[in-house]
């Protein structure tokens, strides 16, 4: 019966059985090897869904296991119990493999009510296995979930394996002896599960137990109720005879060193700490919250002992301003947003251009347009990013490709940003945000170094040999200006919005000098590409005829997808985008020496628009625009079919 | 008036070791206001103060919206950025916060600070970060030609108000102590003496200065203020406000405490003018001692350090679940 | 309480001709709060006000910004628009300027009115825009999690401020006063009479009414007003405000004159709340007549066409300088 | 010695010598034909010269001519008198034939300080004019414009036909009766000017005596000085031995029917007034000053007796977010601003397009990036025009392409706005706004009229039977939504900024419901290119190899441009695009049809980029962002060279 619950590309390893010494009266069983598995924790909002899921995950990353996790939840804080728009759910791709995405549908759902049955089961597959948790199986709750029936009973689910068991009533029994309200008992159920799926799995539970020790420590009576459950779990799933088999998921063989499990938004909030560490510049973080980007504005606000400022500003415009205020003093200024406050920001990031001063702008981009779905995922700000601004302001683009890569696109974009005077917008987004997968630790010593080269002293003779400061001096090279801050003695200078002359800077109407200053500013974006690598095309046996272009959170599924035609056999070649403003030198090369470019994107073709136009390639778009990833079945399903055209 | 430097707005800000005059505060470029402007008063009046402040020329930033007014900055030799409409506080505000040895100056005017950047103007100041603002409110918006603004008086016929205004206007005093302002003052671009005075105190007052600036704007609003500047009217419509001293307007008499940390009564001060002028307060309405937002930001930076010590880059990124593959 | 509604702020509002009841003004979406957040009383209130207003159901719009109270209108079945964040009031404005024969409503939070929204808030009340706008103070960010807002006590310790809170709050009724409310008043989302009354006199009242209304957020911000709500403290904190009657505060005591044309002693009231909640005043502070922007508006496109008669295009089009070409 | 003044490319067409009743004791004066002129009037930002322009303008429409007109002011109020960046200027071209441009270099210069003759003076082609009052010609005032030497008498000026009067002096000895004060006297000083040069020009004078009195009917001093300077000007203008013939340009044969002068903002306010008119919508502007703009503001508040109603509001999100309040309640409503303001709008743009309700978004284009040259014009907001807004938000964008234009370009915009529920970019320019041309008055009986089609009635029939109103129920051509505005009984609903379910619009969370309601609202802006004419390609002789393609303000240089290129016997093709989203149908079809196509931008290459993207087509760029329009004879050189070159 298992393997089949396993059943979605997956290699069978051993199936061998392993005796263990008797707990609890459990008998032995049986352990079987898979190599990969997706499962998915659903329940109510206030089920505590996302800690049971980040907790598997760091038991499964602690264990060696590659990962993916996709988080899903509600708009709503907690909409109404037991409804199904307050289903929130967690789900965790794992394996012995290096993997690429959450996984496109889940082998196992742990439903913890009827709504979150409902929510999800449409997303498994003939075979799928079923924890559910039978508590609220009644009248009142399935028809709130809009059953009519019960589909425990009514053979709806007989395509799945089903375990079915009164987990909130195991739990309640599990931690009766602590005296907590009914409430308060029942709400440990999420540990209950979660000590009960560590078991199918194997999972190593000393990180658990420390957590719910750390995390409760002052509520010695929750802190031990939910290790209660959590141990009880464990023991009803060894004991229980629901369950015949346990299993087991090698680790994945990976590069040598330390690593962590990490979500985007940790990842990108950590790059920006290492980039101001590696710069020297304090960090001054402006921001107004908003989903999915306020967790960096949480997280950088713990981190007072690397000088980092955050401040909460009264709005997003508040927020970059007192950020590009923070640059202009020599902070490393960031602000951080979505959407909605990247527009309110437009007006502030024209600004930067003008004054050519650095500043970092983070959109973890969500679904739109206007508030549009907050809690999903998206790529579609990428035009805004490069023209939602008046008049021609260039700016700098760099997207991260997985939760791990935040940190090093984070990291890139401080560097353009400080080297060249310019905003850079830094485009994630929700998948990206709240995602995670483990992380090779980078060695801090080598990650590169960010040099603000401050002006110091006057950089300009007068024809009568006086020494002055002119601001908008450039670099030869990299066409960056003269950055003096504020406190320099000798280099006092104004600088503001309005056109100003080559130089010195001064207000200028002049109409040459303005053609001049609005052509510079673009060249200095363009020179960006003197200093990022070329286009990598992963094109393993250098003959395929169709290239996937991507850009951020897609490199996943792309990726998965990719690995799976090649599997069949098939050619296809690979590249990712981490530039977007400006592009690799290199790119409209590759994109000409392939018959066939496919543009897969999270919205309605915008960086199709842009290679389009810039090298003129008839690029075959292929959009999603579901707030949902892609999975890698379907991206598959597309590049086989344009292949399959290719030929024919 | 003595200042106790340390404790006030210029604590952690350089001193100058040498002397500098008024004309090591003037810039290169040529002033372009208007002829007659009432900003070329008050650029004088800051022009001749800067040098008697006796800080380090190049701590010293202004930081300006758009309008008229906000062309200040570019006139003074000192550190200076003209931002964009109605941001100037916003952008102060990280400039301050980041950088204590900075002394930060916002120029606005009453359409820059009160119609655009009416938020931001509040926040700053219910923040109480260390900043000094300069509101010119001369009730109309210069740069754009003379549209009426959130200051000028009902009925008033502007280009854009042929049939006059019907907007009632802000009070900018009362709207201050609404927000939470530490010090609230007004002043008049005529009376440099005054003027000197108010921004004295204003710039060593550590937290947000409120400066209301009554500015003649003779191109789109000329004479708005001719009343309380004509030598036999002036006297008896101004109120002087000057803590501890007495102040009498009409039959009533009170000593004037602007450092009560109740601000009812400088807000029924900030009443006595009901649009007609007859009796209008210049001088500081409050002036109390409040934490600074950006003072209590760097606090929570060192203490976070003193308790913890500085942060470590490897250590933060390996967090507590980090494992180990061979 | 009788109105007389020809001068009130429903004047040009058609009456419902049939009954209607709270069942009318339930639309068919699900309410989507957490269990036991406050904003389920405010509605259920709301829900049980309307029909006694007796306006035609289809004449009145609930306009919102972004938050967990902005999903108000979804949950009434009048017209409705969930809009952006902060800018409730500016299309409310819009709204309420266009069309006299609606009764506008704005509801709005802490972050969303007094943050984001600051600004159209107080310029909303100084024009006196004919509206009536819901502030439901959690003193918290709801819908994103528990960051802190503009109203959260100093030193609060949120998601965003772990090391508490360095901001000073506003009084949102004192920033009303100071941007020229009309009216302004306060109640508890749990004292349904009380709310009840105040919604009767703010929507009645013609121009810009300002609703404060503490509102509990189990999940982020629980218990922020516990002590008003309390059985055996509540009556000893609470300062219940009418116009007319005694109100006594310690040893103080004084008739209560909402209608003061001054806005001093209201402003004074709000100050009785120094933070500790030992004396919190509820009711209306401040309820005077003043025209209202929209009206006057309305009234100067009256007067125009009075004058000279509807316009005309085609001698719009050809002005005073037209000539014929053959 | 005249002819050459007057050299650039213009037709002698006779010399006669008209007798003329003797006033004053001038002597009779030889009266010359010209074709056209170019006249620049420079002064002093407080010297008038403006108004000497307008009514320069107005006499000469009335006089039949055809003519285009190009003010120039600076960003300052009033900067200090004698300096160059006070130099306010206005110049005019006017001929007996159809013409497109107010003209590259002025013919005639009328310079009325030092400051404006250094500022102009560089603008001249040998052999023009110079008319300039020689009464600030003394040393601190030459100083302050930086000349070191009196170009009067250096020589510096002997290419030009110089013409030095003490203007200032004669106007106040002119107006000696009326007791100024000395400077107000002076300041009669533009109409003395004008006197003048209506003489020289022979100009009817009638309706500046008539606006004269109008204007200052409330200072009979003021109105009686200006009027005696006029007159003074014109009888100086005959008597002066100076000048010894004066010039006569026949009216331009034009289309019958009846003409006024009109600006573009004025033009774009009366076409929004007769949208208003025409849909029976009341217009609602929300606006915040701003430069170029404010003027529609001004324009508007004066007419309230079509129901218009102004608010000038406290931002510029204020001011679109009451226009979207207004058009919610079934006005229609209508932004106006400049760049700038755009990208503090964006936010709300994107909402309107979520809740897809009619709105009008002026954006008179300034120079940018940021504040800009807020008093120069260019044309780079097209793409913030396109995707200044988060998420997929597509809008209709229109672009009037002359002064007179503007009416039907509002009116157009006004039209897509309601019939498709959508906000409409309609982008004008410095240049348009502040230029003039004689405008042929609509029929206004024939204008087009504009359908609201609101939802008076439920739309919808549930599976019960009940009837119900579905506020996102489409019509099947237009995809526009049913729109029901507050006050019809029985068909209350709530919209908002989050992702609706198609059909009902209630809060939708769906993933396959999203694809849907993206595509869905960029479909509805692709259908609107079938209710707009096919482009049409001005090819004379059809058989041109070379398309330039513009848009926007351009109209004129590149009309003018081609029509020189004609005239020298070379083919070329024009095309102008009144709709940048969506594109005129046939615009691939066009674009295809050319060997070359060449697209000039006041902008480093916006429709060059969309068209690029969309068609494939490798169009050529020419762009200058100078903050001024193109003059003809430099487009005339590119489209030469490139035609050259497409032959070699
Ligand atoms: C975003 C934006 N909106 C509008 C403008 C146009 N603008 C410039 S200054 C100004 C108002 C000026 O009035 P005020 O602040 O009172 O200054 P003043 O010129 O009177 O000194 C306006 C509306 C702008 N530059 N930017
Ligand atoms: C432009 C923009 N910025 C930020 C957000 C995120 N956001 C939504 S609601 C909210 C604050 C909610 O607080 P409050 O107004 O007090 O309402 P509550 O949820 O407490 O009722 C924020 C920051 C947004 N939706 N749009
Ligand atoms: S317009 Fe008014 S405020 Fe502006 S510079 Fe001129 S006089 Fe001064
Ligand atoms: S988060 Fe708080 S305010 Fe929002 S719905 Fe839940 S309880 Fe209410
Ligand atoms: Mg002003
Ligand atoms: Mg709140």
């Amino acid at each position: 019966m298992w393997p089949i619950c396993h059943n979605l590309r997956r290699r069978l390893e051993s199936t061998e059985a392993i005796m263990r010494p008797q707990e609890m009266g459990s008998v032995a069983k049986q352990v079987q090897q898979l190599d990969q598995v997706v499962i998915r924790f659903a329940g109510d909002s206030g089920d505590g869904m996302q800690l049971t899921g980040d907790r598997f995950t760091q038991e499964t990353a602690s264990f060696g296991n590659d990962l993916s996790t996709l988080p899903n939840f509600p708009a709503e804080i907690r909409a109404p119990a037991g409804t199904l728009p307050g289903v929130s759910s967690f789900q965790l791709h794992f394996a012995d493999h290096d993997i690429l995405t959450p996984g496109d549908t889940p082998h196992v759902l742990v439903a913890m009510n009827p709504a979150a049955l409902r929510a999800n089961v449409a997303d498994l597959e003939a075979g799928a296995t079923i924890i559910v948790d039978t508590h609220d199986f009644t009248g009142r709750n399935l028809t709130r979930a809009g059953y009519a029936e019960n589909p425990l009973e009514d053979g709806s689910l007989d395509r799945f394996h089903v375990h079915a068991f009164d987990l909130t009533g195991l739990t309640v029994a599990s931690v009766k002896q602590f005296g907590l309200s009914r409430k308060d008992a029942a709400r440990a159920k999420n540990m209950f599960s979660l000590g009960m799926l560590s078991w199918l799995y194997g999972r190593p539970v000393d990180s658990t137990r420390s957590f719910l020790e750390q995390r409760f420590a002052n509520a010695p009576d929750i802190r031990d109720a939910n290790l209660a459950a959590f141990n009880a779990g464990w023991n009803f799933g060894e004991t229980t005879e629901g369950f015949a088999v346990s299993y087991q998921i090698k680790p994945a063989p990976m590069r040598s060193g330390r690593y962590r499990n990490i979500t985007g938004n940790l990842a990108l909030s950590y790059g920006l700490v290492a980039a101001s560490v590696r710069s020297g510049l304090p960090l001054f973080l402006g921001a107004y919250p908003i989903t999915p980007a306020s967790d960096i504005l949480h997280e950088l606000s713990k981190h007072k002992r690397f000088g980092v400022v955050t401040f909460q500003a009264e709005d997003e415009i508040a927020g970059i301003g007192a950020a590009l205020g923070a640059s202009y003093g020599g902070s490393l200024g960031v602000t951080t947003t979505s959407g909605p406050g990247i527009s309110l920001k437009s007006e502030t990031v024209g600004l930067a251009v003008s004054l050519e001063l650095p500043l970092v702008v983070v959109d973890v981009q969500r679904g739109g347009p206007s508030t549009g779905l907050p809690t999903k995922t998206e790529q579609a700000d990428l035009l805004q990013a490069m023209f939602g601004r008046n008049g021609e302001a260039p700016v700098a683009i760099v997207a991260p490709q997985s939760p791990g890569d935040c940190f090093d696109a984070a990291l890139e974009a401080a560097r353009i940003a400080v080297t060249y005077r310019t905003p850079v917008l830094l485009l994630s987004d929700g998948y990206l945000a709240n995602g995670s997968e483990p992380w090779l630790l980078p060695d801090v010593e080598t990650l590169a170094t960010i040099e603000p080269n401050f002006a110091d002293k006057p950089n300009h003779e007068t024809e009568t040999g006086d020494h002055s400061f002119w601001p908008y001096q450039r670099d030869p090279q990299t066409l960056a200006r003269a950055w003096a801050i504020p406190g320099t003695p000798g280099l006092e200078h104004r600088i503001g919005g309005l056109e100003k002359a080559d130089g010195h800077g001064n207000i200028s109407y002049e109409p040459a000098n303005h053609d001049l200053m609005v052509r510079t500013r673009q060249a200095k974006i363009d020179r960006i590409a003197d200093t990022i690598p070329a286009l990598e095309v992963d094109d393993p046996h250098g003959d395929a005829a169709m290239l996937i272009l991507g850009w951020g959170s897609t490199y996943g599924p792309i990726g998965s997808a990719c690995r799976r035609l090649r599997q069949q056999g098939m050619q296809v070649a690979q590249a990712h985008l981490r530039h977007l403003n400006p592009f690799p030198s290199n790119l409209g090369e590759v994109l000409r020496a392939y018959d066939t470019v496919v543009v897969p994107e999270m919205n309605l073709g915008q960086l199709s628009l842009l290679v389009r136009a810039k090298y003129l390639v008839d690029v075959v778009s292929y959009n999603q625009v579901r707030g949902q990833p892609f999975s890698a079945s379907e991206l598959e399903d597309v590049f086989t079919t344009t292949l399959k055209e290719m030929h024919s | 008036m003595t200042t106790d430097v340390t404790l006030s707005g210029l604590r952690d800000m350089p001193m100058s070791e040498v002397e500098t005059s008024r004309k090591d505060f003037t810039s290169d470029q040529e002033v372009r206001w208007c002829p007659g402007c009432g900003d070329y008063i008050i650029l004088n009046a800051v022009q001749g103060f800067l040098p008697a402040l006796g800080l380090k020329r190049e701590n010293i930033v202004f930081v300006s919206g758009i309008g008229c007014s906000s062309r200040f900055p570019y006139y003074l030799d000192t550190f200076g950025m003209h931002s964009i409409h109605g941001r100037a506080p916003a952008i102060a505000t990280g400039l301050a916060t980041a950088r204590p040895d900075l002394n930060v100056w916002v120029v606005t005017g009453d359409g820059d600070a009160l119609s655009i950047g009416g938020n931001h103007l509040i926040h700053a100041m219910r923040r109480n970060v260390n900043l000094t603002i300069l509101l010119f409110n001369n009730r109309i918006y210069g740069l754009t030609k003379g549209q009426y603004s959130p200051t000028s008086e009902p009925g008033k016929i502007t280009k854009s108000t042929p049939a006059g205004s019907v907007d009632y206007p802000f009070n900018p005093i009362s709207l201050a102590l609404g927000a939470e302002a530490s010090f609230v003052a007004r002043t008049l671009d005529s009376d440099r003496a005054h003027l000197t005075e108010v921004l004295q105190a204003a710039v060593t007052h550590r937290g947000t200065s409120l400066i209301e600036i009554y500015q003649n704007c003779p191109i789109f609003n000329d004479g708005a203020f001719d009343v309380l500047k004509d030598k036999d009217q002036a006297e008896g419509r101004l109120v002087r406000l000057r803590h501890g001293e007495k102040v009498q307007v009409g039959d009533r008499e009170w000593v004037h405490d602007a450092h009560n940390d109740n601000p009812s009564q400088a807000f029924e001060i900030s009443r006595l003018d009901d649009a007609t002028m007859a009796h209008v307060p210049i001088g500081i309405f409050r002036q109390v001692e409040r934490p600074t937002y950006d003072d209590q930001v760097r606090e929570q930076v060192a203490q976070a350090r003193a308790q913890s010590g500085e942060g470590e880059l490897a250590a933060l990124l390996s967090g507590r679940d980090s494992w180990s593959v061979a």
